[in-house]
């Protein structure tokens, strides 16, 4: 800012003069334009198409499990592997000890389970499943108040993997290490199944409209140790 | 070489002597900027800070250039709010003196943050009964009005100047420009105040506790109201030190003493608000919390009485009567003195806000804590003065800051 | 002793602990440290960057021999409830990192929120907040005995005492395996309560009459760590020496502690 | 923030002070953009020809 | 058309806008920011099964019971094991670190052979085999050469099944030379053989739960003393019950703290003031009349060896123990000892108390005997609330051990200390010997579960003896001193890894033994020390292996716990509920079939131990320990180092505690460094003023001062024991030294 009252004149004077002799002719205004809208429109593909190519490695798992075909061969839906412990801590994905249970020798013909077999069984190795849905340390995550005590199926938050007969790809935030499940695919946010990410708003989003006990002095929603350790 | 971006109408030093100014101060800045990254990739670990000292010498740094930075805004509100058109001649150094003291802040609270990349989580996820988080919205938007009002100072520049854009822009700017002081103002009056407020909303602290008003402690008005006493003495005195150095006279007398005679009724009547609220916390606040005015001015090596009288008496109550008389405000020898004491005088609030609160203790059990800051925390303070040099010296080198420059200094 | 602040009905957790019977033998730290994650240095004798969430002060009465008498004060968080939950640290977070639950009476804080300012850490008088000062290292093959119902926390973030929240959290889990809606006082207790070889530390629902901490609270001897800030604690002493009681709180020289409140 | 942050509450606290926020950042929004667009239609009268 | 500066200007107005509206500069923004929330060098836990185990903890004699939770196979805590009957649920700071140990990057993870100096820590890894090999060897040769006795055994384990066997494991080979590592405990046992008549293999029992007023001469009853944990429990119901606990001591310990009354005397005059007490309850009848008349002898009189009749305890108190001559030793008031005395004999059920700190030390056996006849008087002897001779709990006898001529001449050999057997090892009298090669040189030496380079006083002439020895062999499962000046490492299993009994924790009332279980597989190449031991065995075959025939320790373990082994594998530990008690009238096995006050061979008196250290040491200096520091074979992990105050350990250096009048005297102020020098040796300290400590007493901690382990120890504070020197008890032989004379200077 400055003392503009006695600085109109003389500068509009300079103004005019530095216009009058370096005035861009109609063409060069055209291409001050153009180089505008070039830079705009490169710069938004790259955003909206490139940058998110780039963000996330693509994984293939190391075994493609087929959960449809698991699924009609066991009693009790998901819970059959991925179960509640009776201290109500959650299994996860089964370890080799369950799978064995079955799989001591190749069952039937499908390559993935005799590379399994091979690979894993044989050797005594844990497979190195890559979780979809594995969430960063610093939640707490209960599966047991969730489906034992707001009896919350399992599509409402993971969808119909269950139901799918390969494993997609695995795609994971080279910064943030996140799996792109929780992430949400769409980058903007939108999101057409309750499944479809699994961020905090997410969360809050359904504990909200659980109208559970809100304790939090600051945020008057649930407390953070909810959901927080 | 640079003739061409030079103002009209003024001498400049030769660039090899522009460019060995540039240098020192560069090499200082460098030294920071080494230690500011060191604390960024190894850790506040670098530091001498603990978890007695929470907030230290860069916290302290913040609030002293915030409020030293202070002469940015009250100018600007005398100026344009209040009409005192004669400020338009020192305005505009204000204006850079707050560019640089808000910037540096910023910088400052960016390194002492122990995870800066989640900074804007204090925007994004902000807390509004926080103190902290109203000094950083308040202190980011200032710091945005400041580069508005830096902005149309940097377009006259004759370089700049001529794309006729630009022209045009800083030519915008100046109509509103105020609007944007206006806000500025606004948002001032806030963070200043907020500032204060960090310090007497602990109510855990009673050393730093303030009783107050509504949601305000004491100290936010007390904040508020030294930063628009103290920071035009800090406009005025890098004034006078820019002058001493270019051995020129810059700002006319008249406008000098418009504003320390201003700032020193400023200082006046804070410094009885002070000692009010001094009065007030010993007698009463204090008390009731279980503590004597004694308790927190010793058992200690450091923090004695003489603290309080340096920032009352001399910090306060002498600059405060020099600059009310017109003798005194007349002298340039006793007007420069009294600048000299108000910065040490609000340097020294500040540090009495920040450190001291730390170095008491609360528990019956626990002891005072003293501290010294590291070489990195030193070297980190000082890069916003080294920064300040710079950012000085090339905007008085290319830039019309002091309009009277060329009426005092006529080349021949 | 001022009357303490109530949130309804719901629950309030807090301690009491028994100053006449605590030895200050440190189990509780170590407990506390090897519960919830506390990284270690090679040299933590500089008390002011060591991170002790549950830290034993030793107190003297000030008197040479032979009549010194010294008491041992473990200072956990002391989950103040200020006003309406509004204690000294939870207000001043600028990114609500730190909140006050007013269903546990517990004041939370989440690593990953915070961003180091340690504003919380200039407000709380009891210094029951640390600062990561340093990334944690564990020697090779150590971070094996990492507790993972607890966050490891990061380098440049604030950290304190949660009441071993991730045992609330799974004494939930066992209730909701059970059908219980609710959990019994011995289902949840903290890692210092139940490491204290003096029994010195009882843990409970300040609100509810059934726990024990609820009639120890009431006792004459109870008192409670500047309780003239107006923080409002959910820790309790017990002390029967009135040197210890006068200790816990700041007074001026013609005041008692009987005389307060 | 905003009212689609999780920390959001329509409270008077915030409706006040993040109020008074928007307020300000509005003013400088509209200030500038007010500048901008005017400077571009002014250096484009000058390419034109109309002087101001 | 040309591409001038304005349209490049303008090509960077449109990127800027074009990102601006574009997720990359804010998502950028979000994912670092969850980058710093995720760092990947900073440790996520693995997720798993939790589950608990249930073991007991041998880091100290306390023998708790723990509950390890483990997730997966991780262990994550340890716990006290609720309900058992030691520690009752709580547990102390050293057995909360265990998984420091445990995972400690500083194990010794394989058998280990010295390739360079000894001591400069240069090894190769071997293998078991060669380990195993290279011992038996040596052994083998030796024994042929008629050389057994000239090997010798340390350890530190309690009286358990792994010392049986190694002790088996000597004998069998031909060396009379086992050494176990003494304590207070030796001291009470033959202060119950002395006086009670008590088997030397009897425990003591001290029933502290019934007591209701409890004179402690000094003993750290809340710093480490006995069973730790239960003594802490103990001391909390005592709080219930009121029983008052009088702490006897020079220096404002926590069990001076927390006592009823804290009563500060000269040290070393314990002893004195226990008979002047003595005194006051025989002058003022406040003796349990009925109990001395009945069932004790030596009371009145001695009938010494030729049949004269001699001054008993009685006249021998009454002559020289009056308040007034007590009151002038002890620096107490006269008046203050009538009173305690009085106080004591109004209890229901009084109690006395010997043994210094953690009671690290025997002590003097005349004090003990002095203590010990207040008990007497009071008739607080195998009674509620009293002290008992427990009987050792039985085991299984083993097969004997089949007779062999090596065998049988080495072990008649003299023991290198002189002790009449390796029930009262005088392990202080060991490195004098070796040094002077008398009776006959050392060749070899097997230590187990012990570090007497750290932990025996007179450091300096230790190390020296040690560098006589040709052969070290080591069984430690960490580089500790000892270790690291051997020739051989064959390490152990930690305790988590093992199985082993337990054997009854010091001063319990009941007796019990727990089961040490192997929680963990063994995270290293290491093996159970009494495997190594009977693999040695079958390296040397012939008559040793036949000793110990078993297959493995298990094998050995299970046939000496015969039928407890069921109850001590499902609850972790046996309890002999149904206990027939010693009562307290016709159970002494003493010569008179009486409890003995005195008797031709002693009368408890008070003969001060001399404490090393001529006029120019002006400073009387005591050890003292604390909950926060291990000070025996294991050192302290790095969380109960963590939680040492700095008034205990400021960096690297050990502060030393002072009386702020004495400091001032010498112009000394807090954390100043001084020199602190005794007869035995010196080092630089920092001063520390303490007004809870006697003016001319100063106090260092034992447990500092490590030149081994890990770097979280090491190099930490003042080895107490470089200090000091053992001095020989003239009854015992057991080292009886409680302090030395010191001086301080400015460094």
């Amino acid at each position: 800012m400055s003392n503009s009252d006695d600085r109109t004149q003389t500068v509009s004077g300079k103004a005019a003069e530095a216009s009058s002799t370096n005035k861009p002719d109609g063409s060069s205004r055209g291409i001050i334009v153009l180089c505008f809208c070039i830079g705009l429109v490169v710069s938004l593909v790259f955003g909206w198409v490139v940058f998110p190519r780039l963000l996330y490695s693509r994984k293939q798992q190391p075994i493609d499990f087929n959960h449809s075909l698991h699924a009609g061969l066991v009693s009790n839906g998901c819970e059959s592997c991925h179960f509640l412990r009776d201290d109500g801590t959650y299994s996860g994905t089964p370890k080799l000890a369950q799978c064995i249970d079955c799989h001591q020798d190749v069952q039937g013909n499908s390559p993935e389970e005799a590379k399994f077999v091979e690979q894993y069984v044989k050797k005594g190795i844990e497979v190195p499943w890559l979780v979809y849905a594995r969430q960063p340390d610093c939640v707490f995550f209960s599966h047991a108040a969730h489906v034992k005590a707001a009896k919350m199926d399992c599509v409402t938050c993971h969808g119909n993997i269950g139901d799918s007969e390969h494993l997609k790809v695995y795609e994971q935030n080279r910064i943030s290490g996140y799996s792109r499940d929780v992430e949400g695919a769409s980058l903007i946010g939108f999101k057409k199944h309750t499944w479809d990410r699994m961020k905090m708003d997410d969360c809050s989003e359904c504990h909200q409209k659980q109208k559970a006990v809100m304790g939090s002095v600051q945020t008057q929603k649930e407390g953070c140790f909810v959901c927080h350790k | 070489m640079d003739s061409a971006f030079i103002p009209n109408g003024v001498r400049r030093c030769a660039p090899g002597k522009f460019l060995v100014v540039l240098a020192v101060a560069g090499a200082v800045l460098l030294w920071g900027v080494y230690a500011m990254l060191l604390c960024w990739f190894k850790g506040l670990n670098q530091t001498n800070m603990n978890n007695n000292y929470g907030f230290a010498l860069w916290i302290w740094a913040d609030l002293a250039v915030i409020a030293l930075g202070g002469g940015a805004f009250f100018t600007g509100f005398l100026r344009y709010i209040i009409g005192k058109d004669e400020l338009k001649n020192i305005v505009n150094y204000a204006v850079l003196i707050g560019f640089i003291c808000y910037s540096s802040a910023l910088l400052i609270l960016a390194i002492d943050i122990g995870q800066p990349l989640r900074g804007w989580f204090i925007f994004w996820h902000a807390n509004v009964h926080s103190m902290l988080t109203e000094v950083a919205f308040c202190l980011s938007c200032y710091f945005g009005v400041l580069t508005i009002e830096y902005i149309p100072l940097i377009l006259e520049n004759r370089g700049i100047d001529r794309v006729p854009f630009l022209h045009h822009l800083g030519h915008n700017m100046h109509d509103i420009m105020a609007v944007f002081a206006a806000t500025g103002a606004f948002l001032s009056f806030f963070h200043q105040g907020s500032l204060g407020g960090v310090a007497g909303v602990l109510f855990g602290r009673p050393f730093s506790f303030r009783e107050g008003f509504f949601i305000w402690p004491w100290t936010f008005f007390l904040f508020t109201w030294s930063a628009a006493a103290y920071g035009p003495c800090f406009t005025l005195l890098i004034t006078r030190i820019t002058e001493a150095v270019t051995g020129k006279k810059l700002v006319k007398d008249n406008v000098v003493e418009l504003l320390a005679k201003i700032s020193g009724w400023m200082m006046a009547t804070y410094i009885i608000a002070k000692i009010v609220d001094t009065l007030y916390w010993a007698n009463v606040t204090a008390p009731s919390k279980g503590f004597t005015l004694m308790d927190f001015y010793s058992h200690n090596a450091f923090y004695g009485v003489w603290i309080l009288i340096l920032e009352i008496v001399i910090g306060g109550i002498i600059p405060a009567a020099i600059l009310i008389t017109d003798k005194g405000r007349k002298s340039p020898a006793a007007r420069t003195t009294a600048f000299v004491l108000a910065v040490i005088g609000v340097c020294v609030n500040r540090w009495v806000m920040v450190l001291q609160v730390m170095a008491a203790p609360v528990m019956t059990f626990d002891k005072w804590a003293l501290y010294y800051p590291s070489w990195q925390e030193v070297a980190t303070t000082i890069l916003p003065v080294a920064y300040g040099v710079i950012l000085i010296a090339i905007s008085y080198r290319y830039l019309p800051i002091f309009p009277q420059e060329p009426e005092l200094n006529p080349i021949d | 002793m001022k009357a303490e602040e109530n949130h309804g009905n719901t629950k309030k957790f807090g301690m009491v602990i028994d100053l006449d019977v605590c030895t200050g033998c440190g189990s509780c730290m170590v407990a506390c440290m090897a519960e919830n994650n506390v990284p270690f240095r090679k040299d933590e004798s500089d008390k002011l960057k060591s991170i002790t969430w549950m830290r034993v002060y030793k107190l003297s009465n000030g008197k040479p021999y032979p009549e010194t008498d010294i008491c041992y004060l473990p200072r956990p968080c002391q989950h103040c409830e200020g006003h309406d939950g509004h204690s000294p640290c939870v207000s001043v977070c600028p990114a609500t990192a730190t909140d006050y639950d007013m269903q546990t009476g517990i004041v939370s804080q989440i690593y990953t929120r915070c961003f180091g300012c340690r504003y919380c850490m200039a407000a709380c008088p009891y210094h029951a907040r640390y600062f990561n000062w340093y990334d944690p290292v564990w020697p090779d093959g150590m971070e094996q005995y990492l507790n993972p119902d607890v966050s490891v926390r990061m380098r440049g973030v604030v950290e304190k005492c949660s009441f071993c929240i991730q045992r609330y959290q799974a004494a939930k889990d066992r209730a909701f395996m059970e059908g219980k809606t609710d959990i019994e006082e011995s289902d949840y207790q903290t890692a210092c309560t139940q490491a204290c070889p003096a029994g010195a530390i009882t843990f409970g629902d300040l609100n509810n009459p059934a726990h024990a901490v609820y009639k120890l609270k009431k006792q004459p001897n109870a008192f409670r760590l500047l309780e003239r800030l107006g923080t409002n604690p959910k820790i309790y002493y017990l002390s029967s020496r009135e040197w210890v009681r006068r200790a816990g709180d700041n007074y001026l020289k013609n005041e008692g502690p009987a005389k307060i409140g | 923030m905003f009212p689609f942050n999780f920390e959001w509450i329509w409270d008077m606290p915030h409706m006040v002070f993040m109020g008074g926020l928007w307020y300000a950042l509005g003013i400088l929004g509209v200030g500038m953009t007010y500048c901008i667009i005017k400077a571009a239609v002014n250096a484009g009268n000058h390419a034109t020809g109309n002087h101001d | 058309m040309k591409i001038d500066r304005r349209s490049f200007l303008s090509l960077g107005i449109g990127v800027a806008a074009g990102t601006a509206f574009s997720p990359l500069p804010w998502k950028l923004m979000d994912d670092v920011s969850i980058w710093t929330q995720n760092w990947p060098w900073t440790p996520v836990p693995a997720k798993g099964e939790s589950t608990y185990v249930n073991s007991v903890c041998t880091l100290c004699p306390g023998s708790c019971g723990i509950s390890v939770r483990k997730v997966d196979d991780r262990g994550v805590k340890i716990e006290g094991m609720k309900g058992h009957p030691v520690n009752q649920g709580g547990i102390c700071a050293l057995g909360l670190a265990g998984l420091q140990l445990l995972y400690s990057p500083d194990r010794i993870k394989t058998p280990l052979k010295r390739s360079g100096k000894r001591g400069e820590g240069k090894w190769v890894s071997i293998s078991w085999d060669q380990a195993i090999s290279e011992v038996a060897g040596k052994l083998k040769e030796l024994r042929t050469g008629g050389q057994a006795h000239t090997v010798a055994g340390i350890t530190g384990g309690g009286p358990n099944t792994l010392s049986r066997l190694f002790k088996r494991f000597l004998a069998a080979y031909g060396s009379p030379n086992f050494f176990n590592t003494p304590s207070i405990d030796n001291s009470y046992r033959l202060a119950l053989q002395m006086m009670n008549g008590a088997t030397p293999d009897a425990t003591v029992g001290l029933d502290l739960e019934n007591t209701d007023f409890i004179l402690s001469f000094g003993c750290g009853l809340l710093d480490g003393w006995g069973s730790p944990v239960h003594m802490f429990k103990t001391n909390t119901a005592w709080r219930k019950t009121q029983a008052r606990v009088i702490q006897i001591e020079p220096r404002l310990s926590r069990t001076a703290a927390k006592a009823y009354q804290w009563i500060p005397i000269t040290p070393g005059s314990e002893g004195a003031l226990a008979l002047g007490i003595a005194n006051v309850l025989i002058t003022e009848s406040l003796y349990r009349k009925d109990f001395v008349d009945n069932y004790t002898s030596g009371f009145e009189g001695v009938v010494n060896a030729s049949g004269e009749l001699q001054k008993g305890f009685k006249q021998h108190v009454l002559d020289n123990f009056s308040p007034k001559a007590v009151s002038e030793i002890t620096g107490l008031d006269p008046a203050a000892i009538t009173l305690l005395a009085r106080e004591f004999a109004k209890a229901k059920a009084p109690i006395a108390l010997f043994g210094r700190g953690q009671g690290k030390l025997p002590g003097s056996m005349d004090e003990a005997l002095s203590i010990h006849a207040l008990n007497m008087l009071m008739g607080a002897i195998n009674q509620k609330g009293g002290i008992y001779a427990l009987p050792t709990p039985d085991c299984q006898a083993w097969p004997a051990v089949p007779p062999d001529a090596v065998a049988d001449s080495g072990v008649k050999e003299p023991r290198l200390d002189g002790a009449p057997s390796d029930v009262y090892s005088r392990l202080n009298q060991l490195p004098p010997a070796v040094l002077s090669g008398k009776p006959y040189p050392l060749n070899v030496l097997l230590v187990m579960e012990a570090n007497p380079l750290y932990t025996m006083s007179n450091s300096k002439s230790v190390q020296e003896a040690f560098n006589k020895i040709p052969l070290v062999v080591s069984f430690s499962s960490f580089m500790d001193e000892t270790a690291q000046n051997s020739d051989l490492i064959l390490p152990n299993h930690i305790y988590l890894e093992r199985q082993e009994d337990a054997p009854l924790p010091a001063g319990f009332s009941k007796p019990v033994i727990s089961l040490s279980k192997a929680v963990f597989k063994p995270l290293h190449n290491t093996r159970h020390a009494g495997d190594t031991l009977i693999l040695l065995a079958k390296g040397l075959g012939g008559s040793v292996a036949e000793a110990l025939p078993w297959k493995d320790f298990e094998a050995c373990l299970k046939q000496a716990m015969g039928d407890k082994m069921e109850s001590l594998q499902k609850t972790g530990y046996w309890i002999n509920t149904g206990a027939v008690f010693p009562d307290g009238k016709t159970t002494f096995t003493t010569p008179s079939g009486k409890f003995e006050f005195a008797s031709s061979a002693f009368c408890p008196g008070f003969t001060p131990v001399k404490i090393e250290g001529d006029a120019s040491y002006p400073l009387l200096m005591i050890p003292y320990d604390t909950m926060r520091l291990a000070s025996g074979y294991t050192a302290n992990p790095p969380f109960d180092t963590k939680i040492l105050e700095e008034t205990i350990l400021l960096h690297q250096d050990g502060l030393i505690e002072i009386n702020p009048k004495t400091a001032q005297s010498m112009g000394l102020s807090e954390n100043d460094r001084v020199l602190l020098q005794t007869p035995r040796g010196q080092a630089n300290v920092l001063i520390h003023l303490e007004e809870g400590i006697m003016p001319g007493v100063i106090a260092l901690p034992r447990g500092l001062g490590h030149t081994a382990y890990d770097a979280y120890i090491a190099g930490k504070g003042v080895n107490l024991n470089g200090l000091t020197g053992p001095i020989a008890d003239p009854l015992s032989g057991l080292d009886a030294a409680w302090g030395i004379k010191a001086k301080l200077s400015k460094a």
